[in-house]
This record gives structure tokens, C-alpha cells and sequence, in this order.
């Protein structure tokens, strides 16, 4: 089988860090009370969303959930935009409307950002129909988190991609817990992937702290899509290593288990295999990792210094005018 | 003109509309093989076959969604509710998904869907099965909602409603699927727009407001005034609830100063509350009455024929509010 | 494994009997327009609830959809009061108030009766959770249609039940279609009872022409279910001969479909096991079919004479008056 | 008295439910081995133990439905929804099985549950997570709503719900949950009957109708009016949306004869449009000036913190109706 034309490693490594600083950037600036709303941090699972990003093709249809800040960073949205929508500034991805859990990026095929933990399963389904109805090739990743599998409306939108059979893959982020609710407290099951297997959607699980793993696996699964639409299922087992929110002490977890997945980082890790292999210098990763922070930080005063949304333009977002031509 | 059902005006309205612009589709259960529940989907399937006319599983909030996500990337879904009492299931997806991503996504996405079925309560179907949803979804900000109670109406209203860029809720009356109306030729492009109520009757003593399944019995009951009580009512259609035609609203009322809302959902917070409170703000100093509402009754619509027909609006039951308004 | 004690099957043959005569009265009746509303009949399927309601004791828990005459037959309602009900008369067994889609009866342990496909089985989790909450050993019996199944609320629920490990059975009643789709045009997966495994919940398929099969393979499964609470899946495959509902002429499916199921009528069957093990004649039949047409007969007289719920008490079913002392 | 939180009062009354009536529990997301998204059941588990504290998957349809269920047999559930936002994925089974019930059943089975959770907007949540659901639910027969503002109406409103043999919602207001205020001593069984408002402030010019959010907003803009503008105005406190209690609301405007209504829900089809309908039509000579509401502006809520502000009624708004009801 023949892979996509793959993204250099090492790029993929700096948006990973990218990710990471943006964050940790964002986590202050939160703090500092700049930052309003809710905040969920992706810190510890970079390797899902970027291993996906380079599996995809740019126009690939990417629909997740609130934790969502890093979607639209692995798929092209500057980090200004992604500082600047946290501030509620008119720059922002959503122009300052959105917030933390709604970003969108119609330009980088980023259709949100969505805060109803499973409502946007269908969507991601609608989005798979439109490129069938259309003929397109286009793949759709459609993220979730395990507490998203117990919602309806998922089950409602997985019976309905394999009976239509459209071009999904349904993405599962298992950081183990929803909020402060474990797997295995939440789901009468031993796999979450076994899921799938109610409506004869081929499943996989795939190392989530592996970049490398997490774009191998997806590019196979998308590619079989592509040239057949159908949906797969991917389970892609990982760790937050913030708490839930910004407000949330994660007490219902242990050091050990949050040391243990730290000690499988998935930009170390990404780092170790190209160092080992050559591909990239100490030098080199501590440029970039420095690149990432000042991007950080750059967006931080790009989002200081840029405009509040115009008050008169408070009504300007109900409706759009006009009609089909 | 010609004279049609109401059934065979919609079906026309979808029809044209799946001729016109390829990015139209109809989804939802038992529009296609079965030519759907209420028939208003009669032969759509056999025209233009099973890609543009989907059947779905019982799973509204599953297809619901669907179609906002296609029409995120500009598909333009039709969806049927077998009736809006099946979409409380989706209520979620058509009023925190579809009308709130415009928004979210600082104007990024439109979601350009109409939801369309019938609405309010038919003949005998019971508590689950009976309900108006126009007021629940009227208070939602971004959907529009139009309620046809003629043919040409019907017809007018959802080619309309297809073509608008926006979430719109059609909400037709499955009493009236089987009446007969006049509606232009069908080489005639009828669009009537969201948000033009129309006088349906003119009259001088008062205004008797009124939509979807009420058009019929304010018609019926304003005849019945004018020959009993020599009362000369007019009958104002608002077809749409939302946006709201008040500027209609208004100019009948500063003609009769007295107005009589009879509406087909259940009071509380309801259509007829809306309407009268802006009648009041704009016109206080114009009324000569209080504003007075026939709604449902305030409770579960039983089995029973003859008490649902106590919990319905009726002819008795607007007469006795005409009168009251008119200090006869 | 004992079972429970068992219900005289001759006795059960002739609940079978009053099932079918009194829903073809029904059909009858509203053909006449003496019935309003919707009617959904189910001449063809009656071995399904009479298995169950067989094995199972009389105070376990039942719920089911709107196809539910023959639950509150089978239950111990009067035919009398089932037949008023249609009538929207006071007798009726939900005092005119419900409708054929509406039948409860508490008394004889019937909760209804519920027409939003699939909302149900959400309630009948809950009757399982009261007996858990309460150790009582009653078994829930929770009836659905396949159509149910593509429903998000039956996932929750099953989900629900399996975590909290509740005594609910769920009886899927596989009639092929949901109205005039088919099971394989709603539900991507081969057999139904594959749903169940996705929650790590025990499946069975029995067929459900089969009075004796579905009794014993029930009353196994609640055997179990009575000691060890746990729920349990049961896909009961059987067919309506009838449209789906009054309205529906079903073109949607074969005549020599409808002919093959007809040779393999669960009263038929029954008559012909007890016939052939001499525990029944062919007079004793036909005196047992006579008795059940007088009674369906009988049954619209007394709907017919009985008074309508007073206009009075329109109001006095929306709040009950009180509160816990 | 002592002072105790909002979030306190309802704590406590959830223990004393539940120590009194062994059929009481509590289950809903995080409710028990988080203590609450909100920490509002803060030591119930330790106290009370799984069995009666109950964790859930994120499940908001299939665990409503349980606790219709389990009150269909007796037991008296109180439903957490983390915030009533999410009740909308489970609207179904709020409005169509626990208020039907009883009259479908022709009495059989009434539901006594309760139904609890923060409800409207908080700060800057996003345009899914701010709704306010109180006219949503308002309009369905069978269910009560009740509105908490203070901690003392908290307390006293949720043990009467949980009392209660139909199904009641208990919306509170995530913004007040650290407010103080004083409520009776623990060994006071505080109960305040559903149906009652209360005059949180005596005034003569102007009656400012209320609820929940907007109490607090309508105190302080009442001391405000009186220093700048010497207007007196009675702030009427609904504290129960429905039953509405009328009889309170037209003793105020009988003696102020001007009313504005200061809502936290959106204005159309909300309450403020359903307290005004019944005003006028009561007291229709008694009224000096239109009826005004201040509610949220009708678009989705937006992220941003000052269209937000703009968005929600505010003490500027509040002040403009006041005045010009009194047209000063
Ligand atoms: C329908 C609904 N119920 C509850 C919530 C509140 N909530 C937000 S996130 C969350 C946990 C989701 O966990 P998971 O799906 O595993 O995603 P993760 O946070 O781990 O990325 C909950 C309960 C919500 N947003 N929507
Ligand atoms: C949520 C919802 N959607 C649609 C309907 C309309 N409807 C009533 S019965 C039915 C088919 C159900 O089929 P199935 O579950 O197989 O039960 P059966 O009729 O075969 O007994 C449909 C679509 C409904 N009552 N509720
Ligand atoms: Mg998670
Ligand atoms: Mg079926």
C-alpha cells in the first residue's frame, strides 16, 4: 500500500512543540485572567492530532471537540489567531466569538471546535456525506474523547456512516478519564473500540504517545478510505497531563500513573527516534523548541494588541443574508 | 391558478427545489421508498433517485446533525421530521448546532438547512405525539420558523425557506394536508418571503391573529361574528413566527384596536405571550381592550376526542374572547 | 438450572387466542371510527410476550413501546379494559387518557405503553435500577422493535444498565422492519443482538413463532438474571401480518413473505405441540377460540356503554396534589 | 440566621433530603467522587455512600430516563445536569415523559423527581453553553420551575422540590454559588412552597419583576434608582416560574401601576413576554404605561467578554425601561 507523501518528521516535531509552548503559554495567560470561558489543555497527547494531520491530506475535513486548540495549530492556523480568539479579539480564529472551545478555520478545514460532548459526531458524519454526495475524495477525521462514546448522538451518527458507508474515520483521543470519570467507570466495556464493532466498522487501537505510530496506522486506514469510502474507527490511547480544566486539580489520578505517562512524552520521544537516527541535532531541537516559545510568546502580544470585536457588530452574526442564487 | 392540496404544494415546493440547484437533497425516514408517512414525498424518490432522497433509520438526532454538518461545506439538506413531536430527540442539534455556528465561528459558517414536518397536535395522537414546538424553537436565536396554513402558502413559504442561508423550521399542519387551495401555475416561481404575515380577511372591529392550524377556524369564526354578532373581524395569517411581521401586526391593530391571538400551541411562554407583549409596548396608548389569547389548554393533550377538543382552541372558545375584547 | 414455576400452557395458548381476537375486533372497531389515532396491532407476534410474560413472575417489572394491546393483555388487563381504552373511555386501563399507543395498568405491573421510539428503554433501566436501589429480586422486562435500536437513548440505556449491573432484560422484538424500512436498510450490522456485545451484555436469538422456545430461553436468561443482577439482551425474531399501522397497506414487503411467516403461526404451532402431545383437543380449541371472540366481542359492548371521562377532571391529570410526608 | 453560601444551602438541603427519605438520591455527572462540577454535593458520597450517590457516564438522555423510571416506582430521584445547557440532549425525556406521564397513565403514575443543575448564561461560556432553558420548559404542562436567588430560597425551594410528587426543576445560577446570604439554622426544616414570589424590596413608583440571575441585578439597580433618579421601586422576586404566582405580581403593579421585567432568558416567547400577557389582561386599566422586559439580546451568545456584557441585561438597560415606564 502506497503511503501519502509523508511530512518531514522534523517539521512535524516543531508543531508539536508549537503546540505544547502555545499552551503552556495560553495556561498563564489564563491564569492571569486574560483569558475567560473555559480552557482545556491537550499537553500530553500532541502526538494524536499531528500524527493525524500527517496522515491527511490539508483538505481533509477535520471536525473535533473543545479541547481544540491544537487541531487548529496541526492544521495551519497561526498561532496568533488561536491567541488571539482565547482573548475574544476580533483577530482571533472565530474572530473573539468562539472562545477556547469553539475555534474554526474555514480556510485550513477546521470545522470546530464543538463544546456538546458527542453533538458533533453527526456533523462529522454530515461533513463525510457532502464529499460522497459530491464525489470528492476527501476524508473527514472526526476527533472525540472516550466520554463522547457513551453519548446517543455518537451511536446514532456511527450506525449511519456505515449504512451510508461514508468516508470517516472516527477518532477516539482515550486519555483515560472525562473530566474526573475513568474508562472503566464510565463504559461497560473492556475496549472502547469494541464499539465500533456494533456496526461492522473496522477498528484499530493505536499507540497515542507515538507519533510515528499514530501517522503510520491513520495513513493506512485513510488511504483505504479514500480509495473505497468507508468509516473506521481508531482508538488512540493517551494522557492529558493537565487536568481536566483550568480549574480542575485532577485529584482523582495518581502521580504515578501521570509520571508514568510522562516518561513516554510524545516529543521526546519523536525526538529520541530522529536523534538516534540522525535526522536532528541537539542544536537543532533547541532552536526550534526556543522558535516555538517566542512564537508563544509573540502571540501572546499579538493578542494584547489586537481589537476587541465591534460592539455594533453584536447582531451582525445571527443571520446571514441573502439567499441561493 | 389552480386548486391543489396542500400535500401537492409542498411536494411541488420540494420538487422544484430539487430540480433547481443540485446541492438540494431530502433525508429522513420514510421519504423515499415509502414516498413518506404523510406522502408529501410522493414520487420524489423515483425522480431523482436514492443519492438526493435518503432514507434514514429512526435517528433524528443522528440525521439532524448530519445535515448541519453537510451544510456546513454548502450542501443544502432538506430534513423531515416525521413530525417536530420526533424532534425533541434532536433538540439539541437544531437549536445549540444549527443556529449557533454562524456565531461560534465569527461568521465563518452558515448552516443554509431547513427542517421541515408537521407540527402541533392532529387527531387523537396522545401526549407524546401531540406537540407544538413553535414557541420552544421561536425563542432560539438564528432559526427562522414559518407555519403555512394555505396551499400557496405552503408552497410559497418552503421554496423560500430552501433557498434561505439560513436554519429554517417549516412547520406544517397534517390536518391540512388533505385541503385544497388556489396556487399559481406551476411554471410560476411562487416565493413568498419569511417574515410577511398577510390579512386573510380584512375586517374594522378586531384583530383576531392567527397561524398554521388557527387560519381555518379564525376564518370559519370570523364568518360566524360578522352573521351572529354583526363583529367585523379581521384575520391576520402571520405565516411566519419568526422573524416576526409586527409592522403587519401593528397597522391591523391601529385599525380595530382590539386583538384576539389564537394560537395553536400551549400558552405558557407561548407565541400569542410574544405577540401581545409587542403589541402593547408599541400600541399601548391604542388598545381599547386588553389583548386576549386562545391557546391550548396548559395541560398534556389527552386520548380522549372530546377532551382534546376542550384542550384545543375553538370557535366557542374565540368567540367568547372576541366579544370580551369587543365589551359585547 | 430449576425454572420458575410454569404457567399451564393451554392457558397461555388461549391468552395467545384473546390476543389475536381482540385485535382483530380492534382493527374492526377502527375501521368503523369507534377508535382514534394511531393502532399498531400484533396479530402474528403474540408469542413473544406470552413466552415472556410466562417466564417471568407477575410483579417483575414490563415496559414496552406503542405496539402494547397484548403486554397488558398478557399482563392480566382486562380485555374490557383494554378495548375502552381504545374507545377513550373512563374504564379504560389508562381511563381514556392514553390511547392504544398509552395502555399502564400498575396494577398488574404494566408501566406502558410509549410511543417515542426507543425513549422507553431509558424508563425501564430505571425500573431495574429501583428494584437494585430496593434488592428486590423482580426482573425488568423491557420490550422494543428493531427500529428502537438506532435510537441514542437505547444506547445510553444499555450502557447504563450494564455498568450498574441492573436486572433488566431487553427484548428486542425483530419484526424485520420499522414501519416500511427494513432491518438491514436501518442498522449496519448482521444480526441485532451484535449490539449488545459493544456493552459487554449477554445476547440470545430465539425465535420468536415459537411460544415454547421463547418462554424457556427467557425464562433461563431471568433465572440467571433473578440471582445474579445483570441485563441480558434477547433479539426475538418474529414478523407482524399486519401494516404497521392501521393506515399502512405494506407495500413494502412480499406476499409470499407474509405467506411463509403465516405457515408459521405461534398459534398454529402451540395448538398443533399440544394437539400432537394430547394435552389438547380439537373441541377444547375451538371452545377456547369461541370463549376469546365472545370476550373481544364482549369487550366493545362494555367499551361502547361505558362512560367518557368526565370534562370536569380535564385538568386534574397534569399535577398530583402533595408531596412525600 | 447564619450567612451561608448559595452553594451551601443547596448542599445542605440535599443532605437533609437525603438523610430524611431513604427513597432520595442524587445522580448526574461528577456528582459524587468529584463532589460536583460545581462542588455543590461536596461530601454527600462520603456521607451517604454509592448507593445513593451516583456517578454518571456522560449520558444525559439515558440517565434522565432512569430517574423517570425509578420515580414510576416510587423513588424520588434528583437528576444533576451539570449545567441545564446539557439538558437539552435529554429534552425528550424532560418534557415528554416525566410531565405526560401522569395523564397518559389516566393518573396511575405520577413522577416525583427533581431535576437540578446551573442554568443561563455564566461568564463568557460560548453560545452553547449559556442557555437559559426556563421558558423552554415553562411551556410544557407537568413540570414545575422554580428560580433560586438567594441561598435561603435555595435551600427552602430544593427540599420542597425533592418533596414534591411531580416533576420539578430547580434551576440555580452558577454565578451565585459563592453569593452569601442568611438562612434559618440547621435544625430548621426551611421549606418554601413552589408558586411563591417574594417582594425582595418595598416600592411604590415601579414594580421590577425578577428571577434568579437577574435579582441581584434588579437590588442593585433599584438602590440606584432611588439615589439618582428618586424612583422607588418594588423588586418582586417570582422565585417559581411556574406556578406563577399572579397573585403576587398584580398586588405589586395594582399599588406601582408600571412594570418593567428584568429576565435572564431570551426575549422571544420568554417569560417576561409571559408575565406581561397575563398583567395586561388583568389589570389592563391599571396600568400606567406598556409593560417593558429587558432580556438578553436575541443573538447566540458570543466568547467575548464585552459583547457578552452586551448581550445580558444590565443595570443601564434595566434603568432606560424603568425610565421610560415612568417617563421621566
Ligand atoms: C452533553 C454534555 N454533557 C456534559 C458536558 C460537560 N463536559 C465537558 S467535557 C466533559 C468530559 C469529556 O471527556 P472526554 O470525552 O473523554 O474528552 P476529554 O476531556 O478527555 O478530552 C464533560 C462531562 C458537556 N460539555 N456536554
Ligand atoms: C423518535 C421517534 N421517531 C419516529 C417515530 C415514528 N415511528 C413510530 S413507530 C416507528 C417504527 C418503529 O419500528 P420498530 O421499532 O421496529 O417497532 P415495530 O413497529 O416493528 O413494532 C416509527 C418510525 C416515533 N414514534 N418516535
Ligand atoms: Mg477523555
Ligand atoms: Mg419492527
Amino acid at each position: 500500500m502506497q503511503q501519502p507523501e509523508q511530512r518531514d518528521e522534523v517539521e512535524m516535531l516543531s508543531l508539536m512543540l508549537l503546540i505544547r509552548r502555545f499552551e503552556e503559554r495560553a495556561s498563564q495567560q489564563y491564569q492571569a485572567q486574560k483569558i475567560g470561558g473555559f480552557c482545556h489543555l491537550y499537553i500530553g497527547q500532541e502526538a494524536v492530532v499531528c500524527g493525524a494531520v500527517a496522515a491527511a491530506r490539508p483538505d481533509d475535513y477535520l471536525i473535533t471537540a473543545y479541547r481544540d486548540h491544537a487541531h487548529a495549530l496541526a492544521r495551519g492556523t497561526s498561532a496568533d489567531a488561536c491567541m488571539a480568539e482565547l482573548f475574544g479579539k476580533a483577530t482571533g480564529c472565530s474572530h473573539g466569538l468562539g472562545g477556547s472551545m469553539h475555534y474554526f478555520d474555514r480556510e485550513h478545514h477546521m470545522y470546530g471546535g464543538h463544546a456538546i460532548v458527542g453533538a458533533h459526531v453527526p456533523l462529522g458524519v454530515g461533513l463525510a456525506f457532502a464529499s460522497k454526495y459530491r464525489d470528492e475524495d476527501r476524508v473527514t477525521l472526526c476527533f472525540f474523547g472516550d466520554g463522547a462514546i457513551n453519548q446517543g448522538g455518537f451511536h446514532e451518527a456511527l450506525n449511519l456512516a456505515a449504512l451510508y458507508k461514508l468516508p470517516i474515520i472516527f477518532v477516539c483521543e482515550n486519555n483515560l478519564f472525562a473530566m474526573g470519570t475513568s474508562v472503566e467507570r464510565s463504559t461497560a466495556l473492556k475496549e472502547i473500540v469494541e464499539r465500533a464493532e456494533g456496526y461492522e466498522i473496522p477498528g484499530a487501537v493505536i499507540d497515542g504517545m507515538n507519533f510515528r505510530e499514530v501517522r503510520d496506522a491513520l495513513a493506512k486506514i485513510i488511504d483505504g478510505i479514500r480509495k473505497d469510502p468507508h468509516p473506521a474507527f481508531a482508538e488512540i490511547r493517551t494522557y492529558r497531563y493537565r487536568g481536566h480544566s483550568m480549574s480542575d486539580p485532577a485529584s482523582y489520578r495518581t502521580k504515578e500513573q501521570l509520571e508514568k505517562y510522562r516518561l513516554d512524552d510524545p516529543i521526546t520521544r519523536l525526538r529520541a527516534q530522529l536523534t538516534r537516527e540522525e535526522k536532528l541535532s541537539n542544536e537543532q531541537f533547541d532552536k526550534m523548541d526556543k522558535q516555538a516559545k517566542e512564537t508563544a510568546l509573540a502571540s501572546v502580544k499579538f493578542a494584547e494588541e489586537s481589537p476587541e470585536p465591534p460592539l455594533e457588530k453584536l447582531y451582525d452574526y445571527t443571520y446571514v443574508n441573502g439567499a441561493s442564487a | 391558478m389552480r386548486e391543489i392540496t396542500y400535500r401537492q404544494a409542498l411536494n411541488e415546493a420540494l420538487a422544484e427545489e430539487l430540480a433547481r440547484d443540485p446541492d438540494v437533497f431530502l433525508m429522513g425516514e420514510e421519504v423515499a421508498e415509502y414516498n413518506g408517512a404523510y406522502k408529501v414525498s410522493q414520487g420524489l424518490l423515483e425522480r431523482f433517485g436514492p443519492r438526493r432522497i435518503i432514507d434514514t433509520p429512526i435517528s433524528e438526532n443522528g440525521f439532524a446533525g448530519l445535515g448541519i454538518g453537510a451544510a456546513m461545506v454548502g450542501l443544502r439538506p432538506i430534513i423531515e421530521f416525521m413530525t417536530f413531536s420526533f424532534s425533541l430527540v434532536a433538540f439539541d442539534q437544531v437549536v445549540n448546532n444549527a443556529p449557533n455556528m454562524l456565531t461560534m465561528s465569527g461568521g465563518q459558517f452558515n448552516i443554509p438547512i431547513t427542517f421541515r414536518g408537521p407540527n402541533g397536535p392532529a387527531h387523537q395522537l396522545g401526549a407524546t405525539h401531540s406537540h407544538a414546538t413553535e414557541c420552544l424553537f421561536a425563542n432560539i436565536p438564528g432559526l427562522k420558523i414559518c407555519t403555512p396554513a394555505t396551499p400557496r402558502d405552503a408552497k410559497g413559504l418552503l421554496k423560500t425557506a430552501i433557498r434561505d442561508n439560513n436554519p429554517v423550521l417549516v412547520l406544517e399542519v397534517e390536518l391540512l394536508y388533505s385541503s385544497k387551495g388556489l396556487v399559481e401555475e406551476e411554471d410560476v416561481d411562487l416565493l413568498i418571503p419569511l417574515g410577511e404575515a398577510e390579512v386573510k380577511r380584512e375586517g374594522g372591529d378586531v384583530t383576531i391573529i392567527c397561524y398554521a392550524q388557527t387560519v381555518p377556524l379564525a376564518l370559519a369564526t370570523a364568518e360566524r361574528l360578522e352573521e351572529e354578532e354583526e363583529i367585523s373581524a379581521e384575520v391576520l395569517d402571520l405565516r411566519s413566527i419568526k422573524p416576526l411581521d409586527l409592522e403587519a401586526i401593528l397597522k391591523s391593530v391601529s385599525k380595530t384596536h382590539r386583538v384576539v391571538i389564537v394560537e395553536q400551541d400551549r400558552p405558557f411562554c407561548g407565541v400569542g405571550a410574544e405577540v401581545s407583549y409587542r403589541i402593547q409596548k408599541e400600541m399601548f396608548d391604542g388598545l381599547d381592550a386588553p389583548i386576549l389569547r386562545v391557546a391550548q389548554e396548559d395541560v398534556p393533550m389527552p386520548y380522549n376526542e372530546r377532551l382534546e377538543k376542550a384542550v384545543l382552541p375553538s370557535a366557542e372558545k374565540l368567540i367568547a374572547a372576541v366579544k370580551k375584547v369587543c365589551y359585547t
